[in-house]
């Protein structure tokens, strides 16, 4: 359905080449699932406004090469860049009707859109579900809610962070016996953007056998719970919560993180057995302690669990982090060093299975960015395009796509409906 | 229809979580999921939890979890007999998920070039913690392990003390999302093309890719960002809250703590979140959340537009009205287990609807698929059991 | 002084470690005679025989083969992996609460785990070692690998067995590991007895070879007298003299002084009941014909009741079928039934002997690790917690 | 301490004839226990005087002319007892044995039903003049039931006991063949009875009486048929060499008249190890042989191309070739070549004794060694009455005159009288 003759890129003999979505997604899950999209080789055309670019490209603290916002900060920050490759970027104010109306017009002729606003936001724009199935019956709707679009709680805003506390993670992480901390990795985002793809895949077979769209109603609070599921079924199962145990193990033992020489240094292994536990004892030079009976079996590491620590520590004080940890692999060890992101662009490994990609932003220059978790063996993902800067995929989307005529080309630009740069408001956001 | 990947069979082989979770998703969405155990079965089947911390097979929390709506085959890959009869269940399915070491396929004639040659459209994912190649190919690692590795840990916990592995083992869980999805895209091109591949699947490389902002402050300034002193969250008169105050709601979280009629703050929104963060309005906080329980003063919050959140334990997971409402939660019937309490699945899909089935017994169905899938006898299959390959 | 209510062997404790047939029945045997027997097998996989069907279609894995139900029953079971440093300690463990183990690895496989007898006495004196193997833990043959064909081959009597022109044919069952079962109880009760006057443990070192060889009626000191079997030569052909019934086979053994009540049974001629010193064979061959004609409308069970009730012997090859039915069985109520959690009601044959009290209250063949709580918690205090500790590593 | 026999101190009454019996008493003597083998000049062990006579070098006579007391069934399986010749038909007789009977643990007995009470030393009688006494009956089908007067012969209780249904070629009913195992297993399953009865005893002060079947006993070998009929309804089938699990196992030619090997493989690498013994490597990768499957479904070729090989080899040194490549393989030996077997010999298995009337021989011995209590062959197998006066002086303390009066009456003796054989054969064997 897509004319190539000037498509920015060519994705065909990809996986979702011909498949057009819509990504109006902000901040992490929306687009991060747009990218798994995009990465696939579906067209994706990313969604902004003057009035609301994507936050990411305008945080109060945003992250631009070398700390420089430099002109047009919005098309250099960092935390945009870094996940929005390999789509093309608009702008349409969908505060207006006009611009609402040139939206549907672009769903007439797209497969997916994807969406992770408080679950209001569509409803008061006339564009849930009921009212996209009327543009285009096949149309599948993906909307990544932090909660879902049903219950009390539906309306409420989150982050990342806040999921993880109200999805249970955050209650079993932390120092044993401890006041438990606020601790985020965010990974909701990223696991929900990962489920969402997914599911919009899932969507497209669907639509395939039954020839009609759908709605895809997403919670990422649930997506989060649903990473623990031994913990919800210990609950009904034995009337217990589970509680933080720091870096312990109810199997392992020992299992933990040991410091090493150097600044923060750090390293982790896990033992799993008693022939691990013989290689560590061997490899820490401790022959003797393999048939103490304070830890010659299971049972007896994990009563003897801080007598086991400090003697791995004082083995692992005085050494370099990589180096352990490769001692430690090497005797067949599960072993990790604490890595920071210096580490892991450092990495050998990481480097020999070109997982770095390299990206070449207009406005921001050259930069390497993570790769993706699979990659496939006949159609190698990769990246094609970098980020887009605010709207400017704007005149190919109008004009190729939609076909409208300069006039009316030029009628939008002037009426601000569509730009490439944030109105002031939005910029302040960024003081 | 049932759900959107009816009609699709999936054979799942190893051990552990990423290529089980994976799965068990595809299941839940319709899929024929076949699992083919080693005759000990799956290690999960070791791993507490258990009911009344009882150590069984059948009933381990995580396995239960992990493989509903699946069918087990036991077989012996070691054997040449067994993988003589896994490349025969193949040839009748659409996918193989996997996460055996990295060379065990090959080593058993059962890799995706063997699998594929006498069935073209075949997808195939492997799931391993540091993928089919490269220097670390062969390492061992833990949910733990790959936290560290992955970068992630070093920015949780105290600056001061150890950096701190998430609780439970979501590294693990998410790994088989991001297989879910792989699989998912490659299965597209399979079911409109009939070309089926190789799925390679990291851990790490999943983990990699999954950084809010660490890795582009390296990248971008070359910053390292480790974690900070530990905040500790917002103490009410049964638990903890937390809320995470931006510019633009920054006046809405002043009035919800001063009360209605404080003036909006003339510092710029940035320094006078910093304020805050610091400590600036913690006492007026306290006093102001200890006379809430965590419920409410989430509630209040988040009806100022502010997003607040509590730290949920397991027993507030269950009575959340929220996910009470959605009925998230599933009751499944096990012979062995009992019914107890699941978390069902996240999304509601227009015109299809979640299957919820007890996970199955070691090799309750070895016979059932054997025979559905190969043209053995009962005699030829009792032989195989008596051999022990299945 | 023990009431008599108490089965004989009560207040003895056996570790049956022994795998597929000739062990684990030695153990069941003690288990009968009521002998606490924990079934101890590996994580996972367990005992081999479990393998051993037919099954159910949706059987669960490994619990209701007809070999493990009959083999395993009365015996509580749990599971240690006796290869790990873990799981050699549990098992010491229940060593010094037990007073006899049983095993019928290959010889080399309780040193290699470090578990020989001299070893598990150091930690309990009066434990007895209980050890079947196909050649012996000593000779040439020690670790020659064996199964019932061949052990029954190399026991002298297959040689003489089936037809001419057609391989030798073996005995039907597990005649090899079920003989040399009995025999090693035997054995095991007499160190049983030792050790209860003495306190001291011994390792009981029993061939399933040399039991075979011990159980031929003459062959053996015919050659020890002769130099040569009298069946050398070609023996083979000579099958049971059987004849054919409406429903299967009998066999009626006739001697010299039976034939003229055989011959007034079958309505033969009264000469042929009085056998010809001359020539024996041939009234022989002739009260044959008679024999077969007067079987052939008859039930196998009506030519055996009635050659014996002319006080011939007389008996039918009987199937499981009959022998279920069998109204002598049932009067004297060999078999039992027994439910099982998988399997359901099954039948299972009960000890060929009987006194008041003998037979110790059964329970059904444990499923894999089915006790390991009820042990592991009971007899070694080990906390839940540490179990699935012991668990998650794999050691049970 | 330890060195001190397991039995030392009991005393067995060991009226067991032919098989089963004696061969039970032989191992309780072997043990410790004082076994004394209660015969009669009327009714002597019908094995001495009656069917199935072996003497050496087939010779009836020797030197002192007393054939009854070289026949070698009797010789192999009353080693290590005491031999007391009682007429029990002779009112004395039955006198003295009950006085025996009080100062012993045990009756050991395979007459026919009814023959004890007959005699007047039935189970009330015994359990009456010594209420600790065990005593063991080892029956053709037990002492109750509506056959327990019926007779058969070991083939008899083969087939009765279920084991030749199982037995013999698939397609041939007919083909099975007798080995007479119910013997052994009947005088194993006695043994291990009596123990487990005396611990009882000891414990409860109570004597008891032990009620075995030889049928039953039979049974036990083909238990598992038995449960699966339970389960199944199905009769299970006759599988002949055939071992589950198996493929191939049978038995194979070898070089010579009528020779053979029994080979089974129990899974493919073992027919990989199989493959490498024929230098037929190939064949481990063909796929009509490489799976269990594949195996079945080509039994014949499987069948044809091992035994095509095992026909070049002679069977023993084929037994060892193939078990140096650790397959589990076993030659069909002969009485004779188990005899001179080394692995045998080296275990010390055969047992010289110097025989009182039939010279230095040879005997198989026990099928296991205890560490701590080596025990054996004691003494040779009594002549008939060898030990009259050393039982009724020692312990009934009858005089030398007594028991020579004893002799004149004829309720004792040393030599038969070959008169009443009638019914022998009427026993269970």
């Amino acid at each position: 359905m897509t004319d190539r003759t000037t498509q920015p890129d060519d994705t065909s003999g990809l996986p979702l080449d011909g498949i057009r979505v819509l990504d109006l997604g902000m901040f992490w899950a929306g687009p991060f699932a747009g990218k798994w999209l995009a990465d696939g080789g579906a067209q994706v055309i990313k969604i902004e406004s003057g009035s609301h670019p994507d936050n990411l490209r305008i945080l109060a603290r945003g992250v631009y090469p070398n700390g420089e916002p430099g002109e047009r900060s919005w098309n250099r920050s960092g935390m945009i860049n870094e996940r929005n490759r390999n789509k093309l970027g608009i702008t349409i104010e969908m505060g207006t009707t006009e611009g609402r109306e040139i939206f549907r017009r672009l769903v007439a002729i797209s497969d997916v859109v994807i969406e992770n606003f408080s679950n209001r936001v569509m409803k008061k724009w006339e564009l849930d579900y009921d009212h996209l199935s009327k543009i285009n019956p096949e149309i599948i709707l993906a909307s990544v809610y932090s909660q879902g679009s049903t219950g009390p709680e539906s309306g409420y805003v989150s982050f990342g962070g806040t999921l993880e506390q109200l999805a249970g993670i955050t209650y079993i992480t932390g120092y044993a016996n401890e006041m438990p901390g606020v601790l985020t990795v965010q990974l909701p985002d990223p696991a929900g953007g990962a489920m969402a793809t997914g599911l919009i895949l899932s969507a497209l077979r669907q639509r395939r056998l039954t020839g009609k769209g759908l709605h895809i109603d997403l919670s990422q609070r649930e997506n989060v719970v649903g990473l623990l599921g031994a913990q919800v079924l210990d609950f009904g199962m034995n009337e217990r919560i589970t509680e933080r145990i720091g870096n312990r193990d109810p199997h392992m033992a020992p299992h933990g993180c040991y410091r090493c020489s150097g600044e923060d240094a750090w390293v982790t292994l896990a033992i799993s057995s008693d022939d691990e536990w013989a290689a560590l004892a061997h490899l820490i030079g401790q022959e003797s302690l393999i048939h103490d009976d304070r830890f010659a079996t299971v049972g007896a590491r994990h009563r003897n669990h801080d007598e086991l620590d400090s003697i791995i520590s004082d083995w692992t004080k005085d050494r370099g982090k990589i180096d352990t940890m490769h001692q430690l692999q090497d005797a067949g060890i599960a072993a990790g060093a604490v890595y920071t992101a210096a580490d892991l662009y450092a990495d050998p490994h990481l480097e020999a299975r070109s997982f770095w990609e390299a990206t070449d932003e207009p406005d921001a220059g050259p930069h390497r960015f993570p790769g993706r978790p699979g990659q496939l063996s006949k159609t190698p993902l990769g990246t094609r395009l970098p980020t887009p800067t605010l709207g400017q995929h704007n005149e190919y989307v109008f004009r190729e796509l939609l076909g409208m005529t300069d006039d009316e080309y030029a009628a939008l630009e002037t009426s601000g409906l569509i730009t490439t740069e944030p109105t002031e408001a939005a910029q302040k956001g960024r003081l | 229809m049932s759900g959107p990947l009816d009609g699709l069979t999936i054979v799942e082989g190893g051990h552990g979580i990423p290529a089980a979770y994976c799965t068990q998703i595809m299941g839940v969405l319709g899929a024929n999921v076949i699992k083919i155990e080693p005759p000990e079965g799956d290690e999960t089947r070791r791993l507490g939890p258990f009911p009344n911390d009882a150590p069984d097979r059948e009933s381990s929390a995580l396995f239960l979890y992990l493989n509903r709506n699946k069918r087990s085959v036991t077989l012996d890959l070691d054997t040449p007999s067994g993988q003589d009869l896994f490349r025969s269940i193949v040839k009748r399915a659409d996918a193989v998920v996997e996460n055996f070491a990295p060379g065990y396929c090959d080593e058993r004639n059962i890799s995706y070039a063997a699998l594929s040659d006498e069935h073209d459209s075949l997808v195939m994912s492997s799931i391993t913690p540091f993928g089919q190649n490269g220097p670390y190919r062969d390492w061992h690692a833990t949910e733990m392990t790959l936290f560290a590795i992955g970068g992630l840990m070093n920015i949780v916990g105290d600056i001061n003390r150890e950096p701190l592995k998430f609780g439970g083992s979501p590294a693990l869980h998410v790994a088989g999302i991001n297989s879910f999805t792989a699989t998912m895209l490659a299965m597209h091109l399979a079911e409109t093309a009939g070309i089926g591949q190789h799925v390679d699947v990291s851990v790490l490389e999943g983990l990699g890719a999954s950084h809010f902002q660490d890795l582009v402050d390296y990248e971008y300034h070359r910053t390292v960002i480790r974690r900070g002193d530990m905040r500790t969250p917002i103490p009410t008169s049964d638990g903890f809250i937390s809320f995470q105050v931006q510019a633009h709601v920054y006046n809405d979280f002043r009035r919800l703590i001063l009360g209605p009629d404080a003036a909006d703050d003339d510092r710029d929104a940035a320094s006078a979140i910093q304020a805050q963060q610091s400590g600036e309005m913690d006492l007026e906080i306290l006093t102001w959340s200890l006379e809430k329980t965590k419920l409410e003063a989430y509630r209040l919050g988040q009806e100022a537009h502010v997003p607040a959140a509590y730290l949920a334990d397991m027993s507030d997971i269950m009575a959340s009205p929220q996910l009470q409402a959605r009925e998230f939660f599933v009751e499944i019937e096990h012979p062995k287990a009992g019914t107890l309490t699941y978390p069902g699945f996240p999304a509601k899909l227009t015109g299809s609807d979640c299957r919820f089935e007890p996970a199955p017994l070691l090799g309750q169905h070895t016979h059932e698929v054997i025979s559905e899938f190969t043209d053995l006898s009962a005699a030829e299959i009792g032989e195989l059991q008596a051999a022990g390959v299945l | 002084m023990k009431n008599k209510e108490q089965p004989p062997l009560s207040g003895i404790r056996v570790l049956d470690i022994g795998r597929e047939i000739a062990g684990p029945f030695c153990a069941r045997l003690l288990a009968r005679l009521g002998a606490d027997v924990i079934k101890i097998e590996a994580p996972g996989r367990g005992d081999p025989i479990r393998g051993r069907g037919p099954f159910q279609p949706s059987a669960a894995k490994g619990e209701s083969g007809p070999m493990h139900l009959y083999l395993n029953e009365g015996k509580r079971g749990i599971t240690i992996d006796l290869a790990s440093v873990s799981g050699r300690e549990l098992f010491l463990k229940l060593v010094e609460k037990s007073h006899v183990v049983i095993e019928n690895f290959e010889p080399r496989v309780m040193d290699k785990l470090n578990l020989a007898g001299e070893v598990l006495r150091e930690r309990q004196a009066s434990i007895i070692v209980t050890s079947i193997s196909n050649f012996g833990n000593t000779g040439p043959y020690r670790d020659y690998q064996a199964s019932e064909l061949t052990m029954f081959s190399m026991g002298g009597h297959l040689y003489r067995s089936g037809q001419l022109g057609r391989p030798p044919i073996r005995m039907g069952g597990a005649p090899a590991e079920f003989l040399a079962a009995l025999s090693a109880a035997y054995g095991t009760m007499l160190a049983i007895r030792s050790a209860e006057e003495s306190g001291i443990g011994q390792n009981v070192d029993f061939s399933i070879l040399e039991s075979q060889v011990t159980s031929h009626a003459q062959a053996m000191v015919e050659v020890s007298y002769y130099g040569t079997e009298v069946a050398a030569g070609n023996p083979r052909g000579e099958t049971l003299r059987g004849v054919d019934t409406k429903d299967g086979m009998a066999m009626v053994s006739a001697q010299e002084q039976q034939m003229a009540r055989l011959a007034a049974l079958i309505g033969a001629p009264e000469e042929l009941g009085r056998p010809n010193p001359l020539d024996p064979g041939s009234s022989k061959q002739a009260l044959d014909e008679y024999l077969s004609r007067w079987a052939a409308d008859r039930t196998k069970r009506e030519v055996y009741e009635a050659g014996q009730g002319v006080h011939v012997p007389a008996s039918f090859a009987a199937n499981a079928a009959d022998l279920i039915e069998s109204p002598q069985y049932q009067h004297r109520g060999f078999l039992q039934e027994i439910d099982h959690p998988e399997a359901g009601t099954v039948t299972v044959p009960g000890l060929p002997f009987q006194w008041e009290n003998a037979w110790a209250p059964t329970r059904p063949a444990p499923c894999l690790g089915e006790h390991n709580i009820e042990v592991y918690s009971s007899l070694l205090d080990i906390s839940r917690e540490e179990l699935t500790q012991l668990s998650g590593a794999g050691v049970i | 301490m330890a060195n001190r026999l397991p039995l030392e101190g009991i005393r067995i009454l060991d009226m067991g004839q032919f098989w089963a019996a004696p061969n039970a008493g032989r191992a309780w003597a072997d043990a410790g226990a004082e076994v004394i083998k209660v015969e009669s000049c009327r009714r002597p062990d019908p094995l001495r005087i009656q069917a199935r006579k072996i003497y050496p070098d087939n010779d009836p006579g020797g030197e002192h002319g007393d054939h009854w007391n070289r026949s070698g069934m009797v010789n192999e399986r009353n080693r290590s007892k005491l031999s007391l010749a009682l007429d029990l038909s002779h009112p004395k007789g039955r006198d003295l044995f009950i006085e025996l009977a009080k100062q012993s643990d045990a009756v050991s007995q395979n007459y026919s039903l009814g023959v004890m009470d007959r005699l007047g030393i039935g189970w009330d009688v015994l359990h009456k003049a010594n209420p600790k006494l065990v005593m063991v009956s080892i029956m053709s089908q037990g002492l109750t039931g509506p056959e327990s007067s019926y007779v058969s012969y070991g083939q008899n209780l083969e087939q009765l006991g279920g084991i030749s249904y199982t037995s013999g070629y698939p397609d041939d009913e007919k083909s099975s063949v007798g080995f007479a195992l119910p013997d052994p297993i009947g005088g194993a399953t006695a043994a291990f009875a009596l123990i487990a009865a005396l611990r009882h005893r000891e414990e409860t002060g109570e004597g008891l009486h032990i009620d075995l079947s030889q049928r039953e006993a039979a049974t036990l070998i083909i238990g598992d048929a038995i449960v699966e009929y339970s389960l199944t309804g199905q009769v299970p089938p006759r599988i002949g060499n055939h071992e589950p699990g198996s493929n191939p196992s049978e038995c194979y030619p070898c070089e010579g008249e009528d020779e053979w090997i029994a080979i089974s493989i129990s899974n493919d690498a073992e027919w990989l190890r199989l493959c490498e013994a024929m230098e037929r490597v190939n064949l481990g990768s063909d796929n009509r042989f490489a799976t269990i499957v594949g195996r079945m479904r080509n039994r014949d070729a499987v069948d044809e191309l091992i035994g095509e090989w095992t026909a070049r080899f002679e069977k023993m040194e084929l037994f060892k070739l193939l078990q140096s490549h650790h397959i589990t393989a076993g030659a069909i030996t002969n009485p004779r070549e188990l005899f001179q077997d080394p692995h045998l010999r080296e275990r010390g298995f055969w047992e010289q004794v110097e025989d009182y009337s039939c010279g230095t021989q040879e005997y198989y011995g026990r099928p296991m060694h205890l560490s701590e209590n080596p025990y054996g062959t004691r003494t040779p197998t009594p002549k008939l009455g060898q030990h009259n006066y050393e039982i009724l002086g020692g312990l009934l303390s009858l005089s030398n005159s007594e028991i020579d009066q004893l002799t004149n009456e004829g309720v004792i003796g040393t030599e038969p009288i070959l008169t009443a054989e009638g019914g022998m054969a009427r026993r269970a064997s």
